[in-house]
């Protein structure tokens, strides 16, 4: 049952990748960027991982990828030069990618529904990537890496304006 | 001909069987699409409602002239609009023209998937919970959908290609991303309270009393950032007209254009309901003979009529010092609130 | 070169220009501004005017002065008996006729009216460019009812023409005086109630104070009038430097600011509603009898029932309406204090029925190329601002 | 009051030396929002910051302690490190200091960032998680990023910043990659869980975890500048600033050293048959793409970068020897590298001048008959760096050999000999100009202070190490 | 999982009754394009320009700046929920944290970060 979910939201983020890649316009690879990363936080979930699939779409999804966006729009940029791939082609050999995709998924789909030699899913305790657990986790054992991290954060901060600030006194 | 009735057959018995099996699911599924469908209903209500109480606000009558009081006016101002040309300008991205207000609809109403209206009922031995999904960190997900908002707002004015659309753009996504911070740091104060992220455990939470009595300054901050993040006034400079012609749906027009404020009205629903299960207590009548979703509508409606009464009432702020103003005392104050909330909680109430 | 190619070629630079106007919602009719935008920030502000052009000044040389004052209503559209004032106060001076006090008094009664609601709008406006959304409204409910005040004296509620050369249209009516009066009671009420929406309003004062700074000597260089003048602290009205109209009959306050920004523009203006209902009770009070237009029937229409009677007002009542008035040769200024600031005409007469050249200094035209300099280093929320406080009406300045 | 819940293993003593560095620089960052133009408290306060932390690392007794679930520790190995990156790192602030007054550089920031650079450092060499290691080299190439771009109207400083940053990126994707493939393949980050797990012979063949450690060499590969994965050094080195340059070389190579010895010899020794191919692969790789491509360098800090790649190629045999005397060879060469290539760094900054930095090889004709102590202490390094008795550099290369012969991997001595002795051609190249050529134009030498105290070091270190060599490598063996 | 079933549900309806209203329109909407109807709207005037023009590099810094302290913040989330069971411990920890973000944010504020011009 999972695998059914799993092969469909796999081929989507791979489908969408790839759009990332052969996008010739900067928005449009941002937003398969996005979608890709919407799939990935879709495969959390059926991981059970709930807590990291909502800050995958936080994080990446909201956040970063703003951060993109921004700069596409600041940096002006417009549709790529040619650049030797001509447009026809490229969908081409696209729509053959995600040809081949949606047949390895049937087939995967249909492997799974014929044979019925479904996996058994991992017995997993009730608090399983709960919020608390994580939590409890990373304020005890990983209180180190979690006070480094601001650590790094703040030198990222220091980054971001000592290059990003238009004039410094 | 005999095989294809035996098709029919066994296909009906497998789908009576899965019915059968699968009540709940099938419950849950058929409310999910009611809520859902409800949402986007309540929008021609509340654009009634809207133009009806600025009127009244304004002294004047606002509409009144279709149907009863004016009611029939949103259905009317939607086949209006449903007729109207939809004017693509040449050297527009039609694609993300057209993406841009699907986004914005469709994170409005799954932003709305988890809020709870509502205690569980029991109905012919199935029990009815008055939420379109439950999920364990339900403010978060809140947040995370309606983050995805933004999106729609910068597709649409980077795919105008309209210097107003594109500053509109800009404008909105800076500053929702700004008071997105504020929201979710004035939300930590109660998740501290509650020690959970499910809006069902908060409102269970506040069975006694409601946390704006101990949270005020959480809730104001959560307020002024939910208005910021709803764009509207005084914080609706995105589709600050009177300098942005209409921000980033300049270029927009009819169902496309309706599309828009479709997702505003929707947000501005969620974002009502959102402050009213993490302050006002949610369904919880405090002693009052009401139905717990009676309760739970009517501190809606009153959040919603303030958020009304606020755009009718202030000038637009400017925005650079919105920007300053989210960043440099919101930001602060949330970070103190949490703090001494936090203190507080371990040292008094542990 | 389609719209693309040429951004093509005028991509590589820092600033973005950026048209506001004519077609924008806060450019106040079809002002249009090109602005250099640095991001958010103006760098130039260039102005474009000429989309209302309607030719009313040349328009005026085949005119006669009579049918001349329909067309200054035109003009500054929301300030209409101010200008028929000012054109009629030059016309008179190249006659040289004197005026009765009852007509003066009636005309005081106009004007002031109309600064009311000109004030009126520009309150509402302004506000509604600043988001304040009711004030508009508000506003809109008072001017209403000069308007209907208008209709009720004129039989027009904008462009009323009621002040004529010689005097005004007709006498004052009972219902009109009546409704003055009430109007006179209910007003203040209502002016404190904008102040209260606005005057201590943090967000209202977050925009204006400090925004679109003219000082003393910029607004006098720049030569701004009236009451943006005022708020730049230059005591200069010319109902009191030069009383026309027998404005130094009333006593009344001119309001000055002194830090010539949004917010003091503002303050002048309200006040200045105030004093303009002042100056109305006081000629309402002592609204004198007698004519309401001079009984020079050169220049006036005789009586409608002398006509029967009187062979010499047949006579002139024939020249009148079929030649007009015919005024001396000469060239004359009068300015008078408009809602704007000084508004004059300045006419040329050969001597004939028809002016030579009318000219009009108007306020509004003389106010932009200060208010561009003033959006410079600005941000574009604050050029709307600035529009909206130096409050430009485009019939008087492209005319 | 409820008792405090609190993990056994948190050791603030232990922790003390990234705790002091960090309140230092952060110290150092806020008093800058006020300090105005003169940046004499901030270095001043950020070298007695560098002291405190190098004191208070001896804090921690007994060795070697644990700490933090096995994540952090002390022992011998990272105290020399942390003597190394303080020191370095207090050698590239007293030559920053002139040298940012002459190139206009004013953000105070840059202390800061060195300091939070040591920081990083010391956690890379002190961490036994993985997710501490990520965290460690996060913090160090951030710095690095930001530190190489920092004269932000220069465009070469910027086109190198964004290319290192890019490309630093990149392999950070690797490294993750990488550690999240082992992970899911063992189950732990910490290196010691690790190191327990593979012992299970079945475990080693997964190939999720071949292709994690593939992956994590590349990653570190990256930050110690080893060929294949050096492509960003010679440009990087050649656009940051000067002091920044000799910083990189020197400081944040060693952690990346002290991490890749950290993975690979305590959570990867079971598995050395794997890496070991690999690593001598890209030691010989760094060795020879190194050593050829300083030979056609005209520019002293290109040829330095290439330079150092070929010292990365050195270290690395020390690395796959991962003995004991593996890991003395190793901190024993990073001291006596840190000594010359700050000495010869101290020198290209004295020969340069504002808008003018004389980098190319020939702009050096003829120093020593102008200026011959300086000429002298820059043959010193140079010789020391091509591996010459009786300086430190041959020392520290004769004991990595001994140590990898004593391994038996004789093959890789022989190549890096012979590359020693193709080095010699490019270091002696610029003695050459020194001595054989006529000067060309007129030596305008910025003589500073401190700068001088740090080349006056630098020939102390150097030929002290290469001449009495005992003390250090005692302690370094430990 | 079935929650998620659901949230898709939600979606999924969106999904259709926005699908549905941009084809209604599009059926029942005239379409009647003339060359000045296609024109990017600036005030009636024939933009001169691309929309695309540089724009402050403000924005992108409150987006970086934006994305640090939500990368905070989230750390924040699991430490309230489970504050009840850290105790004094957590409450240090965070302390510690936020005091950190806050020199980077007083950083940020004196170096004029947060300024917008």
């Amino acid at each position: 049952m999972e695998l059914l979910i799993f092969y469909p939201l796999a081929g989507f983020c791979v489908v969408l990748a790839l759009g990332v890649v052969l996008n010739n316009s900067p928005v449009g690879s941002a937003i398969s960027l996005i979608g890709m990363m919407l799939g990935l936080a879709g495969i959390f979930v059926l991981q059970q991982a709930h807590f990291l699939a909502i800050l995958q779409i936080i994080i990446y999804a909201g956040a970063i990828m703003v951060l993109f966006m921004f700069v596409i729009m600041l940096l002006n940029l417009k549709e790529g030069d040619d650049t030797g791939w001509i447009a026809r082609e490229r969908n081409l050999l696209l729509s053959v990618l995600t040809g081949l995709l949606a047949v390895g998924i049937l087939y995967k789909i249909s492997g799974i529904l014929f044979t019925a030699e479904m996996d058994t899913p991992a017995i997993l305790p009730d608090s399983f990537g709960t919020v608390a657990t994580i939590g409890e986790t990373l304020f005890t054992d990983f209180v180190l890496p979690f006070e480094v991290a601001s650590i790094l954060l703040l030198a990222a901060m220091v980054g971001a304006v000592v290059l990003a600030k238009t004039k410094l006194d | 001909m005999d095989w294809i009735t035996e098709i029919l057959n066994v296909t009906w018995n497998f789908i009576v069987l899965f019915l059968n099996e699968n009540i709940p699911l099938v419950v849950g599924s058929v409310k999910a699409v009611i809520i859902a469908v409800a949402i986007m209903s309540v929008v021609p209500a509340l654009v009634w409602l809207e133009r009806r109480l600025m009127g009244r606000f304004q002294v004047r009558l606002g509409p009144n002239r279709v149907g009863p009081f004016g009611l029939g006016q949103p259905m009317a101002d939607t086949v209006k609009l449903l007729f109207k040309e939809s004017i693509i300008q040449s050297s527009a991205d039609k694609f993300l023209f057209h993406l841009a207000p699907a986004v914005v609809v469709i994170t409005a109403i799954a932003a709305f998937a988890v809020i709870p209206f509502g205690e569980p009922f029991e109905v012919f031995g199935q029990t009815i919970e008055m939420w379109g999904a439950n999920v364990n960190s339900g403010i978060l997900f809140v947040f995370a959908i309606s983050g995805m908002g933004i999106y729609g707002m910068v597709l649409a004015g980077l795919s105008s290609n309209n210097k107003y659309s594109l500053m509109g753009g800009l404008r909105s996504s800076a500053q929702m991303i700004s008071y997105e911070l504020t929201l979710g740091l004035s939300a930590l104060s109660i998740i501290l309270l509650t020690g959970s992220l499910s809006l069902v455990d908060m409102v269970r939470a506040q069975e006694t009393y409601p946390f704006i009595l101990v949270q005020p300054l959480a809730f104001l901050l959560f307020f002024i950032a939910g208005i910021a993040e709803t764009n509207r006034a005084p914080f609706d400079l995105p589709e600050a007209e009177q300098e942005l012609v209409a921000g980033f749906h300049t270029e927009y027009t009819g169902m496309k254009f309706a599309m828009f404020f479709m997702g505003e009205y929707i947000n501005m629903v969620t974002m009502s309901a959102l402050v009213t299960l993490l302050f006002l207590g949610g369904w919880n009548a405090y002693g009052l003979p009401v139905w717990p979703i009676v309760s739970f509508a009517v501190k809606v409606f009153f959040l919603l009529c303030v958020f009304i009464w606020l755009r009718s009432t202030f000038p637009r702020i400017r925005y650079d010092r919105l920007m300053t103003f989210g960043w440099k005392i919101l930001l602060p104050l949330c970070l103190l609130n949490l703090m001494v909330t936090s203190t507080v909680k371990v040292i008094w109430f542990p | 070169m389609s719209v693309t190619e040429q951004g093509l070629l005028e991509r590589d630079k820092d600033t973005m220009t950026l048209n506001m106007g004519p077609q924008h919602p806060s450019t106040h009719g079809v002002f249009r501004v090109i602005l250099e935008m640095d991001g958010e920030v103006v760098k130039t502000a260039e102005p474009e005017i000429g989309y209302l052009h309607t030719g009313i000044e040349k328009n005026c040389e085949n005119k006669r002065y009579v049918h001349v004052i329909p067309m200054t209503d035109r003009l500054d559209y929301l300030n209409p008996p101010g200008n028929n004032l000012a054109f009629c106060l030059s016309t008179e001076k190249l006659l040289g006729i004197e005026i009765p006090e009852r007509a003066n008094a009636l005309r005081v009664i106009m004007c002031e009216l109309s600064r009311i609601a000109s004030h009126l709008v520009w309150l509402g406006t302004h506000a509604l460019d600043i988001g304040a959304m009711t004030v508009f409204l508000y506003c809109w409910r008072e001017r209403e009812m000069i308007l209907d005040l208008n209709e009720e004296v004129s039989g027009v509620r904008m462009m009323t023409s009621y002040i004529r050369v010689g005097g005004v249209a007709k006498d004052a009516t009972r219902p009109w005086l009546d409704g003055i009066r009430d109007f006179l009671d209910y007003f203040p009420a209502k002016v404190d109630e904008y102040e209260r929406l606005l005057t201590r309003n943090p967000i209202w004062l977050d925009r204006t104070e400090g925004i679109g700074v003219f000082t003393r000597e910029e607004a006098i260089n720049w030569s701004l009038s009236g009451p943006a003048l005022r708020a730049s602290g230059v005591n200069w009205d010319i109902r009191k430097s030069q009383p026309y109209s027998g404005y130094d009959n009333y006593s009344f306050d001119v309001p000055i600011q002194t830090n010539g920004d949004i917010y003091d523009r503002y303050r002048v203006r309200v006040e200045e509603m105030r004093q303009s209902r002042a100056i109305i009770k006081q000629a309402m009070e002592r609204l004198p009898g007698g004519d309401y237009k001079t009984p020079d029937n050169k220049v006036s229409l005789p009586a409608r029932e002398t006509l029967h009677t009187s062979m010499e007002a047949l006579i002139h009542h024939f020249k009148l309406v079929s030649e007009g008035i015919s005024v001396p040769k000469g060239e004359t200024y009068v300015p008078i204090e408009g809602a704007r600031g000084e508004v004059g005409f300045y006419i040329v007469s050969d001597g004939t029925n028809v002016p030579y050249r009318v000219k009009l200094r108007a306020p509004s035209f003389m106010a932009i190329p200060g208010m561009c300099k003033a959006m410079e280093g600005c941000y574009i929320a604050d050029v709307v601002g600035i529009i909206g406080s130096i409050d430009i009406v485009m019939g008087e300045v492209d005319r | 009051m409820e008792p405090i819940l609190a993990p056994e293993s948190i050791d603030l003593i232990a922790l003390a030396p990234v705790i002091v560095l960090s309140v230092f620089a952060m110290m150092v960052l806020v008093l800058d929002l006020w300090g105005g133009r003169n940046k004499t408290l901030l270095v001043f306060i950020s070298l007695v910051g560098l002291l405190m932390t190098a004191i208070s690392a001896f804090a921690k007794h007994p060795l070697p302690a644990y700490s933090f679930n096995d994540s952090y520790i002390v022992d011998h190995l990272s105290l020399f490190f942390i003597c190394i990156f303080t020191l370095s790192s207090a050698l590239t602030i007293l030559l920053s200091v002139e040298y940012n007054e002459r190139e206009d550089i004013r953000a105070g920031e840059y202390y800061a960032l060195i300091l939070f650079c040591t920081v990083g450092m010391i956690l890379l060499a002190s961490s036994t998680d993985m997710i501490m290691i990520f965290l460690g080299i996060e913090i160090v190439s951030i710095c690095l990023y930001v530190l190489t771009g920092i004269r932000r109207n220069d465009h070469r400083s910027n086109e190198a910043a964004l290319k290192y940053f890019l490309l630093g990126a990149f392999a950070t994707g690797f490294l993750l990659y990488g550690m999240t493939l082992v992970y899911g393949s063992t189950g732990s980050t910490n290196l010691f869980k690790i190191a327990e797990f593979i012992q299970n012979p079945s475990a080693q063949s997964n190939p999720l975890l071949l292709m994690g450690l593939v992956l994590l060499i590349i990653g570190l590969g990256f930050k110690v500048a080893s060929a294949p994965f050096h492509m960003w050094a010679p440009d990087v080195y050649q656009g940051a600033p000067t002091p920044v340059t000799a910083f990189m070389a020197v400081g944040p190579k060693a952690a990346a050293f002290a991490a890749f010895f950290r993975v690979f010899a305590e959570a990867f020794p079971e598995m050395s048959p794997s890496w070991e191919t690999l690593l001598s692969i890209i030691a010989v790789l760094s060795m020879f793409v190194g050593n050829l491509g300083a030979i056609m360098q005209t520019n002293i800090k290109r040829m330095l970068a290439f330079s150092s790649i070929s010292h990365a190629g050195y270290i690395l045999i020390a690395i796959i020897a991962k003995s004991s005397l593996g890991s003395s060879a190793l901190l024993f060469y990073m001291l006596s590298y840190t000594f010359m290539t700050f000495g010869a760094f101290g020198i290209v900054i004295i020969l340069g001048r504002k808008g003018e930095e004389n980098l190319e090889i020939e702009n050096y004709s003829g120093l020593a008959y102008k200026h011959p102590i300086i000429a002298l202490s820059m043959t010193i390094f140079l010789l020391s760096l091509g591996g010459l008795p009786p300086f430190a550099g041959f020392v520290a290369k004769f004991y990595i050999f001994s140590a990898a012969i004593q391994e038996g991997l004789l093959t890789l001595v022989i190549i890096a000999v012979l590359n020693s002795a193709i080095s010699f051609y490019y270091y002696l190249k610029v003695v050459v100009f020194m001595y054989m050529k006529e000067s060309e134009a007129e030596f305008k030498i910025s003589l500073t202070p401190m700068t001088l105290f740090v080349i006056l070091i630098g020939v102390i270190g150097t030929i002290n190490l290469g001449i009495f060599p005992n003390t250090i490598i005692a302690l370094a063996s430990h | 999982m079935t929650e998620y079933f659901y949230i898709s549900l939600f979606a999924v309806v969106a999904i259709v009754v926005v699908g549905a209203l941009l084809a209604l329109s599009t059926v029942l909407g005239p379409r009647n394009p003339s060359p000045q109807k296609m024109l990017p709207y600036e005030c009636g005037i024939i933009p001169t320009e691309e929309a695309k023009g540089r724009y402050p590099v403000r924005f992108a810094t409150i987006a970086m700046f934006f994305i640090i302290f939500d990368v905070e913040v989230v750390f924040m989330y699991p430490w309230a929920v489970a504050l009840g069971e850290l105790k004094l411990f957590g409450l240090v920890e965070m302390a510690i944290f936020i005091i950190i973000l806050g020199i980077a944010y007083v950083y940020i504020w004196g170096r004029g970060g947060l300024e917008w011009d």
